[in-house]
């Protein structure tokens, strides 16, 4: 299990392939991911940046939790979630969830919850600041199931 | 012994400051207590809570030396 | 859309990477990767390689109609289909679904059921070769849903 | 003019032979018609066929000039 952070861009793919190198790949047959990324338009306003606020410290348990539980639930071998924090531009990478089991149904299902999860329960809060300077927070994420 | 308390996001923007700290009086016994005891208002709708960082309730207990924060619907992700 | 078939072994996150080099990131929120590999193990025998058989010609043709019905059904913006053919070794890359789309739902779901539609409708066959040197074909691929 | 007949995987080892070829006999009018006329025996359970590499049905028909695969259940991915 691995649960990091990020205050800089990072590139997603790069991180996956790098956690490729330690686990035991001929007896994981699904690898499941998702990346999530800054869009420049929400609500049909165009965003200019996002600063993602988070809670030192309960973020990291949050995150911690949502993994072990998933892995209790689920028969997976390997979970990787990275999320940023800080300013944020168009297109960087947001979060990243990787789920690596012997089986597509166990690894497709344990990202998926574990994305839904961290965007429900993870104490991060998102501000956006629009093209006319101005700046809102995003009320709520948008339902996922 | 104090309790300590953070908030986060808008409601710190609408709060008008990052925390709070007191001592916990004897009239406060949950989370939603020591809300009605700082601010004088009942919580606004909405509002999360987590002590000691975890996800509680507001009808859930708060004793001196915890780490109270509110906060409004995560948006991470 | 872009659909290929690998005879040599390939990096599934150099490919997504590649073609994220074309795509307008900033639009494209979700992105929902899934990679299934060989495994050194199926119904409890220990395989030692596996040969993918494949009908040329039309496994292009239903890989490519299975993305357009999937571009068709969702809103997604991008898809990429790899899937490997002939020899392979454990550890190796037999497919690879990515999709990109603005939003997470569509990105997933799509992802889901090109994966189910390529392994129910797309030309390949698998024969395994067990340690004792014996070969057996596969016979069905385990239900996805 | 005749239809080209394909076998792929566990389906080849059987009949022996990656492929056949022939006329279309007057008596074949389906793909089904057509494993009958070339085996002497009805086709068996969980076959599948494509005709001019798309997915068919054993009551889809032939014609001369046809590209027709049987095979069994695919098992990519």
């Amino acid at each position: 299990m691995a649960v990091r952070l990020f205050s800089e861009p990072f590139d997603p793919w790069a991180l996956v392939r790098e956690r490729e190198r330690e686990l035991p790949l001929e007896k994981l047959g699904a690898t499941s991911v998702f990346v999530g990324r800054m869009r420049d338009f929400n609500d049909d306003r165009t965003v200019q940046g996002l600063f993602l606020e988070h809670y030192p410290g309960m973020t990291e348990r949050e995150l911690e939790r949502i993994v072990l539980e998933a892995e209790a639930r689920w028969p997976v071998d390997a979970c990787e979630v990275a999320h940023r924090v800080g300013a944020v531009n168009p297109s960087e990478t947001l979060v990243l969830v990787a789920v690596w089991s012997a089986h597509r149904i166990a690894a497709r299902d344990a990202c998926a919850e574990i994305l839904e999860r961290v965007k429900h329960e993870a104490p991060f809060w998102k501000r956006e600041r629009l093209v006319d300077g101005s700046e809102r927070w995003v009320e709520t994420n948008t339902p996922g199931s | 012994m104090t309790i300590s308390i953070q908030y986060f996001a808008r409601l710190r923007d609408e709060v008008g400051r990052a925390g709070d700290a007191t001592a916990k009086p004897d009239t406060v016994h949950t989370a939603g207590d020591l809300w009605r005891h700082l601010h004088d208002s009942p919580p606004p709708p909405r509002l999360m809570v987590a002590i000691n960082q975890r996800h509680a309730r507001l009808d859930s207990p708060v004793a001196d030396g915890d780490e109270v924060a509110f906060f409004p619907p995560v948006t991470g992700g």
